[in-house]
Parts: C-alpha cells; structure tokens; sequence
C-alpha cells in the first residue's frame, strides 16, 4: 500500500471526491493558491498545501480563493450546501472560529432542526488545529469541546493519514454539517493509505492496542502519544487499550464502555484546557454509565487552564505529553 | 413594464395577505395564544411584495427576524405559517421553529432569521450555488437597516463582489433597530451609497410604492442575471408598530408614529390604481374580503390544532447521527 | 430588607457602580433606550427593562447606544478597558456570541497572558441566556460551557437577586473580564435584597440546601428547580444538600468535593445540551478527585442534544424540570 | 510642516531600526533561532515611521500580525522584542506572546494581533477611552487590505463614526493578504473610498515616502483631534518578501517582484534627505551604523539568553483568581 502523509490523504480524499461529484467545491482563504496574482496562481495550495494541485485541476469555479471573510466564508458554504452544492470550507486555523462561530452553531448546525428536518446541509469545514507550532495563543488552540457541544454537528479529529483520508471521504457524502479538524503537528506524519477511496463510519472507534489493565481514550493528535504511552507501559509488564473515537460527535459510547468493562481504569487525553473538555466529557460518561466497573479515579491529562503560551519550553510543558500519560496511567492501577 | 390585470391582482393580493395576517398576529398575540414575541411587517408590503414579485420558487431569499412579509411574498402558505407561529404540529417547520424560524425550502425561502445578519452569507452562498449551476437564478439576502451594520452583513457585500454571484441585496430601512434610530446607528450618508462603495450597483427607493419597490427590483434582476455580480436596493419602508408587538414605542415621537401610519403601502396601492382605473374597487374589494377569509380561517384552525407529539424534540437533527 | 426583582438588583448595582466609580460605562444596543429617536430617548433602558433610567440619570457618555455590531460593541468595550475604564457591555442574548466570540476569547481574555500579565481588563459583560421564552433555537440557549472553557474568562451565572447584586457588584469591581450571565426567566423574581452596595466573592458557593442523603449542584435558572426539588424530596425524608457555585469560573472545587465527602451521591444540574457541558465538568471533578467517596453513579440532569424547539410543549420538556431531578436523586440512593 | 533636523535623524533612525530588525529577524529565522513563523514588514518602514512619528505614548495603536514595525515606530525596545520573539526570559511579553502578540501599554501599544480584524475593534475602545476622558490623544488601528474585508474592521468603522471617537484607520495597503492579491479580494474600487463611505474622511498615499505618510498623518491628526470623529488613511506599500519569511512568491510574477524592491522607503528617505541637504550622508551613515550594531548586539544577546522560567506557565491568566 502507499505511504503517505497526513497531508496528502487529505489532499488526496478531496481530490477524489471532487472527480467523482461535481458538487463538491472547495472555498477558503488562499485554498487555490493566490488569486489575482502576477505569478502561478495555483502554485501553493492553502498555506499549509494541503489544497495543493486542486485549483490547476479543477479551476476557479470549484476551487475558490475568498477575502479574509471567515463568517461570509462559512456562510456562504452553508447557504450553497443547503440549496445543492457539497462546499468543503477551510477555515485556516480552528482558532478564527470566533469571528465566524455564529454561521457554525446558529446557522448550520441548526437549519434542520429550525426547519423542522425540511433542509439539508452537507457541508464540511476542514480546519486545523493544535499546539506545537510555536505559533502562539492565537494559532495553537483546538477548541474541538466548543464544536462537539453543538447539536446538529458531527465533529471529526483524525490521528492519522489513513483516518484522514476516509473520514474526510466519508465527511464529503455525509449530508449533515461536519467539522474536520486537521493536527497541525500531524501532517507530515505517514502511513499507508490506499489509492482508492474508502469511508471510515461516523462513531466507531479505533482500538489501537488492546490490553485489559486500562483504558486510555485519546483524539487527533493525542493518539500517537497515548500510543507511545502504552507501548513503553507495556515494557513494564501493564497492557492497556487505546481508543481512539475518531469522531467526537458521535461519540462511540458504546466502545468506551465496553472497554471500561474489562479494565475498570480510565485516563483520558485531551488537547484541550480542562474545563467542560472532552477530558471531562468522558469522564462523565464514564461516571454515569459505567461507575460499577470503575476500579479508581479517572485521570484526566489535559492542557492547564491558560492560554497557549509562545515559548518553545512553555508549549512543550502545556500539551499533555507521554510521560504524563504514563504517570496518569500508573496511578489508576 | 407596465403590469397587466392578473399581474395587479397578485400583487394585491399578496400585499392584502400580509397585511391581514400581521393584524391577525397583533390580536391573537394580545389574546395569548402566539408564544415568545412577534415583529410583524406592517406599513412594510409594498417592499417584500414588490422585491418577490418577480422571483420564482428557484430563486432564494433570505429573511429576518421581521419575515412573514418575506414568507408569503415568496410564497409560504399562510395555514402552515399560522401553525407554525403558534407551535403547533403541521406548522411549516413542525413547530419547532415559531415565528423567527420558518423557512420553506421549495419555495426558495432559506429561512427567518433571528440573528441580525444572518441571512447575508447565506444568501451569497445561495447565489453561488446559481452561479456555478448557471440557472440564471438570483438570491435575495433581506436585511434591515440596523442589521446593515453588522459585520456579517458588510462582509458579505465584499464577498458577493468578489465571488461575482447574482444576489440582490435588499436593504429594509424602516428608520429603526428595535429602538435606535438609524439616523443615529448609520454613519454612512445612506444605506445605498455605502453598499455602492463596496463595488456594486445600488439604488434607493420608496418603500411604501409597491410600483417603485418592483421597478427598482427589475432593474436589480437585469443586472444581476446578466453576470455583472450582485446589487443593491434600499427600500425606504415605514414600521407601523414598534419592534415587537406589544411595544409602545416612546422613543418616538407622536408626530412621527402619526407621519408613519400616513405611508400606508396597502392604501397607497389601492388609490393609484382603482384612480387609473387599472382594477376596480370593486375587484380590490373582493380580493381584500376573500384574503381576509383565509387568513381568518388559517388562523382559527390554528388555535385549535394540537401542539407536536412529544417525540418530535429529539428529531430532525440530523440527517443521520 | 427591601424586596425588589432579579432585573431591579442587577438595575441597582449598575448604577450604585456608576455613581461609585466615574470610570463604570454601560455601552451596547439599546441600554440608553433608543438613540436618534424623536420621542422620549432613554425611556427604555435595554429590550429587557435592565438597565432602565441610567441614561437619564448619567448621560449618553456614560449610557452608550450602540449600532448593531457585536464584534465592535465587545472590542470597543475590552478597548476601553484595556485603557482604564470599566465597561459594562451587554450582549443581548447569550445567543449572539458566534458574531463576537473573537473578541472575547482570543482578544479580551488572552491580553494578559499574551502580554506577560502587562494588561489588565476590568471588562463586565452582561448577558441573558436561557429557555422558557418561547424564543426559539436562536435565542434560548445558554452557552456557558464554551464560556466556562476559556482560561482568562471569569463566568458568574447569578441565580437570586441578592446573588445578581453581590455578584454584579464584585464582576464591575474586578480587575479581570468577567461574563455575567443572566437568566431571563429569573428577570421577574423577587427577594430580600440590602439597599447598600455589597459583594459577593468569586468562586464560594452557596449552600441552600443542607442534607447528608445526596448532594445536587446546579447552576442560574437551575437553582430554584434544584431547590424545589430538595423540598418534594424532604417531604419523603430525603435530605439533599443543594449547591450553586455562583461563578463556574473559578469553581468552588473544595464546597463541592466536602459535600461529597459527606454525601457521597451527586446530581448535577445544567440548563445545556449534555456534552462537554458544565454537568460532565462537574461529573469529571468528582470522579478524579473524589472517586472514593462516590457511592453511586453520578447523576446528569441535562437538555437533550438538539437545538432548543419553539412549540411550548416542546421547549418545556427540553429544560431540566423538577421531577427530572427528583427521579435523578432517587436513582443515586 | 518641514521637519527639522533632529526630527529627520529620528525619522531616520526608527526607519533603519526596523529595517536592521527585520533584516535581523529573516536571518535569525534562515538560522532556526525565531520558533513558530515571522512575518516582517521589509518595504513597509515608511507607512508605520510615518504613522507613529507625532504619536505620543499616550496615544495608542492596535497593530496586526505583521507588528515589529508598528512596536518599533511606537517606542518598544528591540531588546526585549528579541527576546519575545525567540520565547526567551525577559521578553517584551516575558516569551509568552511571540511574534504576533507584541504589546507594551507603556508605550501605547496595545498589541500585535494574530486574528487578522482583531485590532480596529479594540482601538475603537481606546479611542473611547481618550474620548471620555477629554486627553486629546488618539488611537490608531493599523489594518492590511485583506484586514480591510474582515467584517470586526468594517464594523468598527461604522461604530467609530457613530461614536465619534478620536482614532485614525490606517489601511496598509501591500498589495497581498497571504498569496491573494488585493485587487481580487477588494471589491471595492479603492480602500480610501469604501472608508470614505461609511462617513469619514479618507486619503490614500504613497506609503513608500515617509513624507506624504507624515503629513497624511497630520491631516488625520487635525481631523481627529479636533472632535470630527475618526479618519482612514491607506498608505500604499510595497511588500518585499513574502507573507511570512521563507514563502517563495511563486503567485507574484518575477517583474512585479523587482518592482516592489524599487520602491524602498529606506533608500528614498536616504536620497532625498541628502539630496536636499538637510542631513549629510555621514550623518545618516553614522545613525545607520549605530543602529545596526544596536540591534545586532539584541538579536546576539536574546540568542544567548535563557528560556522562561517553566513556573510562568500558569501565571499571569488573571490579575486574581
Ligand atoms: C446579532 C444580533 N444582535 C442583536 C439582536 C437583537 N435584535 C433583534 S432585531 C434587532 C433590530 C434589527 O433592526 P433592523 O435590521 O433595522 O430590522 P427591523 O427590526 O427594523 O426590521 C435587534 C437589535 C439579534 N437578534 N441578533
Ligand atoms: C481571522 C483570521 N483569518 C485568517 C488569518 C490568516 N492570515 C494571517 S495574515 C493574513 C493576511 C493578512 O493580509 P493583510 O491584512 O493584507 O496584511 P499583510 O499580511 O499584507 O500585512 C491571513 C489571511 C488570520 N490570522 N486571522
Ligand atoms: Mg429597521
Ligand atoms: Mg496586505
């Protein structure tokens, strides 16, 4: 099988379903690659080249380059969506999400429901997000507990290039809103990925080492060192699962419990400061659902409630990082 | 450009139908039996009337807040409407959106909207789904003129520019948001020349003529249909009422409330036209008493309808979760 | 001790402020009451009534009509904060936050840690948030999880009149942004509240409620149904303790884990769709620091995941009622 | 309006300042010493000179992404912006903010701002502040032409005007918002013009000649202080390297590159001064020289310095919590 980046299976998921449905359009800030310039429009491909190639295969009309507009952009990709077109909107990073929110929870999410189920809105806005850029509190944040709380959107958080690829397949042909919420820190990571196109469901999650001493829940870019964790745990002689839900709304209940069944033991990783986080949504679903499997405290390893510091040392202190996955780990056993 | 018979008829009717159905949502409002709050359309016909008028189903609007004129200019039947505003199940959106919330998409209505400056985005994205589909169909994005100044607003006019997509942007500018003045809350020196500003075509007209409110979007839809990007249309209206009912509007003066009720679009219609003898009274008349009928009935049958099954909270928020 | 309404405490904290401190303005969308008008300007005071006469009273400089521009009307606010006055800006609905959230999660609460703690932002925010007005999805929801969420943000949800004049107090009083949800459907409520300013700590809770059966903590317009809910209960011999934190940012952790010390069953309350809620926040606390003491499953009381419904029946059923925390509360025992 | 001399060497010497810094930071940066990413502000030393020149410490700007220029014009230290940038102890924002979060209240700098159209709402704020206060002082919100389509900015003029505050919008036109030129993204036909229509005086300049920057300046001053409300000036710019160091342009064409590079604020101060005699080329050298050593001795310094205390983390989110 290829092997690929993160980068690229996304590159690649929306090249393929561009092909395969006229619908499907791509809008965003730089997403063709320079509108109106002198030189190769099309040569960049959205500031991280993640659109790279798109606007010289598909052209301006399915491949739109927009002013710095994020809440025209949203919106404009939600009123398409809901009268016939498949837009996928980048909004750059996850944190401009304050100057468009409004078209996300208010509009989108909500048209079905407002409508009493007359509409349909199958757009997905492809963002990214995460720590580790040395981009600053601006640029680092990954605010997924704000979009999973929305009713009415899914929310994606893929953790590797082959996730990537068919979540964001499946996010394309799925008719409700979906944000997908690239790691910034991931897109160079590779892994094998097949050429053709495949979907991931919404709502199952990967189970990426199984073991019955504990369970460690973990999303996006997290994964990788929730994985790290368990391997160098299992060196010690303790095995635990690592799930990976791929998709926080929906949530896959269903499997978190189940594993909680077997192990009794709970560390959930979040990049995210603690407060109202998926750390405690998990935590909470733990408690209400499956206290009389639970063998002690949960551990919840999250970012400490402040801003996203600029420091090389601070950034690195502020996401949860292996070591404390395994601490966290050791001390529910 | 001149409208013949039917065309007079319908116009009328459609203005009559707004009227009647805001009067009758100001009294069943007063006898408790529409929830939340209402801001009703009155003094403001000619202007969702005459912006509609030449639009088909495959066209799309995008409302306010202030949207039953919009609703039934664009043609959302009154039955379902009243049911709706009352909660009630076979309401247009079930009863789960109420009176800020109807939207029918078949009729090209992309929804009420209770967030001022809603609709704008949306509405380009409406106009871009026609401009890459190359319809020849337009988006209408109504806003008010407080809702002018919001940042959604302004952003889509850029972007409607940029994009070159067919949308009429149609600026409702009935002097007031909720109880501000927009002498006071637009520093620009009108609504049309700061839309022109951002690049494109725009015009000002009276808002309480039905026949200035149609020319003006004519020549909008020439315009726009033609590829030349998106324009914009000031229409100066009247608010009868205060901003919601029930508002007893001191903020302004009794000289004003009196000037508004003056610039009555209904009136006004029907002296211009039974005076050029284009329809009679008579034919004005018995449109006016059959609307009236219906209004009255939609509005009956929809006091006594039963509210929605309990079932439906956790419904229609997905597709498929 | 005077007894005045919910909407009349907040009203006179306002204006005891102003009078205190020249450097207290209120600016937002009508809180003068209708500038530029031709008839009685400031015979309003808000869409509510809330902040009636202080136009008269203090001036259009001190009582500023705003366009309809939320990103402007917080900015402007956190602007003048950051530069010695003490805004008081009112978001009209807690709804509209998607039009301005940038400014108050990325600018206003991240200054003074972006900046190495040179700024300071004394910025109040007043909004209203909350079911029951038969208001619709757009302007019935209560967001303070994504606000609770934010580090630099302090989050005080006053459930009395005499908690929304101490509380409002202190929040002008403070030296950091603080959001000041009110509850609208507690606007007509009335009780005991002193005539003289006072203040109302950060981050203490109140015990309204003291029993060793169970603990219900419950936040805003939940209070009075948890409270109601304690009572029916005594009648059956059940004694609750009933727990607001007043402020979920910072949160009186230390109240809520004695009382789960001593009761070791807990029911939290939240007027919000469940995930990523203040009720899993809560849930996440007791079960990472209290595990111990837990005797029973923790207890979510919680809207739905949907947007809030317009049909009366509808949005009853949606918002926690008693008799849902009553069953919530037995099922732990 | 001449300047005189010591006021040309200290026009002269904040140019060279930024440009040495700049120079500084693309080779500290080439060199891996600056995390995350740099945006400088090469070709655009005249617009922010200009703008801050009759500025006080008491008057505040809000500056953008692109802010080492704007930090240096209004009096920051390139000491402690080395060290900020490099995230080390001692840093302007003791290495917490970065680049992009540069601020120094002291010296009326409220802050470089990674959200592009986060600035002109707070400046609107600060502008209040001198308002109410009766100071005579300003503020100033330095905005891109892609900033220009953010609806934050665009709001923020029209509440400027309604509010009619003290502040000045500056408009710093380079041409490019990322890799989008600004002749896509502005619908509008210019910048001066769209702000001109939202109800205030509005002037374009050569934001390549520090002298037409200076006197637009002082026109907005008169304006502003003078209690019209607030004024926009568009210094047209020229951007010599790419959005962030290490982007290859590839979108602008070869010739347009060249061109930008002729028209260097830096060089054409030097040419006329000189060639108007009113400072000798020694003179200038001699301020060049100092300068540079300056700041090479703070980038060397910052380099060698330690990182932040790991303790900071969690400090400074509240005053009290
Ligand atoms: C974002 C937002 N801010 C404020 C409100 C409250 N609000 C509802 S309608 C309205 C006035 C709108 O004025 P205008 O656009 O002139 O429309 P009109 O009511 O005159 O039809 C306001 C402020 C809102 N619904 N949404
Ligand atoms: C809200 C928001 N959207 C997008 C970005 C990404 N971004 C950073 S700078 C920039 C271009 C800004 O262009 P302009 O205002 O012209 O400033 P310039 O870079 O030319 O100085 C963009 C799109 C951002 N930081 N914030
Ligand atoms: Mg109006
Ligand atoms: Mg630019």
């Amino acid at each position: 099988m290829p092997v690929i980046s993160y980068r690229k299976a996304i590159n690649q998921a929306l090249e393929q379903e561009m092909a395969r449905d006229a619908r499907v359009i791509l809008m965003g800030i730089d997403v063709g690659g320079g509108a109106g310039g002198s030189g190769d429009v099309g040569s960049v491909g959205g500031v991280m080249g993640v659109t790279k190639g798109l606007y010289p295969k598909f052209g301006s009309d399915r491949v739109i380059d927009t002013p710095i507009s994020e809440s025209a952009i949203i919106g404009a990709a939600a009123g398409a969506a809901v009268t016939g077109m498949r837009p996928v909107a980048e909004l750059m990073f996850v944190d401009f999400i304050g100057v468009c929110f409004d078209q996300i929870y208010n509009q989108a999410a909500k048209f079905r429901y407002m409508f009493g189920g007359k509409a349909r809105t199958p757009l997905v806005i492809r963002t990214m997000g995460g720590a580790g850029m040395r981009a600053g509190a601006q640029h680092s944040q990954t605010l997924h507990p704000i979009l999973t709380m929305v009713p009415g959107l899914k929310v994606v958080m893929p953790s590797s290039p082959y996730d990537a690829k068919g979540l964001l397949t499946r996010a394309i042909r799925d008719d409700d809103p979906v944000v997908f919420l690239e790691s910034k820190s991931l897109y160079d990571v590779k892994g094998e990925v097949p050429e053709e196109a495949y979907e991931i469901p919404f709502g199952e999650a990967n189970v990426l080492r199984d073991g019955r001493d504990a369970t460690i829940v973990a999303f996006g870019a997290m994964v990788p060192r929730a994985v790290a964790a368990a391997d160098l745990l299992a060196k010690e002689g303790v095995k635990v699962t690592v799930l990976d839900p791929r998709t926080t709304s929906p949530l896959d209940e269903e499997a978190i419990l189940d594993s909680l069944d077997e192990t009794g033991r709970l560390v959930v990783v979040d990049e995210s400061p603690p407060r109202c986080s998926l750390a405690a949504d998990i935590a909470a679903l733990a408690v209400s659902q499956a206290f009389d499997a639970l063998k002690a405290p949960v551990g919840l390893v999250t970012c400490p409630h402040t801003p996203v510091p600029f420091a090389p040392n601070l950034e690195d202190a502020y996401v949860p990082s292996v070591a404390r996955i395994v601490e966290a780990v050791k001390k529910t056993l | 450009m001149q409208l013949n018979r039917d065309e007079l008829k319908r116009a009328w009717r459609t203005m009559l139908t707004i009227r009647a159905f805001e009067e009758r949502v100001e009294k069943e409002f007063a006898d408790g039996t529409i929830p939340g709050f209402a801001h009703v359309y009155l003094g403001q016909e000619a202007s969702g009337t005459g912006v509609c008028f030449d639009l088909t189903d495959d066209d799309q609007i995008g409302s306010t807040h202030r949207g039953h004129g919009h609703c039934i200019a664009k043609g959302c039947e009154v039955e379902g409407m009243f049911l709706e505003i009352m909660g009630k199940a076979g309401g247009i959106c079930g009863g789960k959106g109420g009176s800020m919330h109807i939207a029918d998409m078949d009729k090209g209505m992309l929804g009420a909207n209770a967030i001022v400056g809603g609709s704008p985005p949306i509405a380009v994205g409406a106009a871009l789904t026609q401009k890459l589909r190359r319809t020849g169909h337009v988006a209408v994005a109504f806003t008010g003129d407080g809702a002018s100044n919001q940042g959604t607003t302004l952003e889509a006019m850029n972007m409607a520019v940029v994009l070159k997509v067919p949308m009429i942007f149609v600026f409702e500018n009935n002097g007031y948001g909720e109880f501000t003045s927009a002498e006071y809350s637009v520093g620009a020196k009108s609504l049309s020349e700061r839309a022109a500003a951002f690049g494109m075509p725009a015009a000002s007209v009276d808002g309480g003529d039905f026949f200035a409110v149609h020319a003006g979007m004519r020549e909008a839809l020439e315009h726009v249909r033609d590829g030349n990007g998106p324009y914009a249309l000031e229409t100066r209206c009247s608010r009868f009422l205060g901003h919601f009912v029930g508002d007893p509007q001191k903020y302004r003066g009794s000289e004003e409330l009196a000037a508004a009720r003056t610039n009555d679009p209904v009136l006004r219609f029907r002296d211009r036209v039974s005076e050029a003898a284009l329809l009679a009274i008579e034919e004005l008349n018995a449109i006016e008493t059959e609307v009236r009928a219906r209004v009255d009935a939609a509005a009956a049958a929809a006091r006594a309808a039963a509210l929605p099954d309990l079932a439906t909270l956790e419904t229609d928020v997905y597709v498929k979760y």
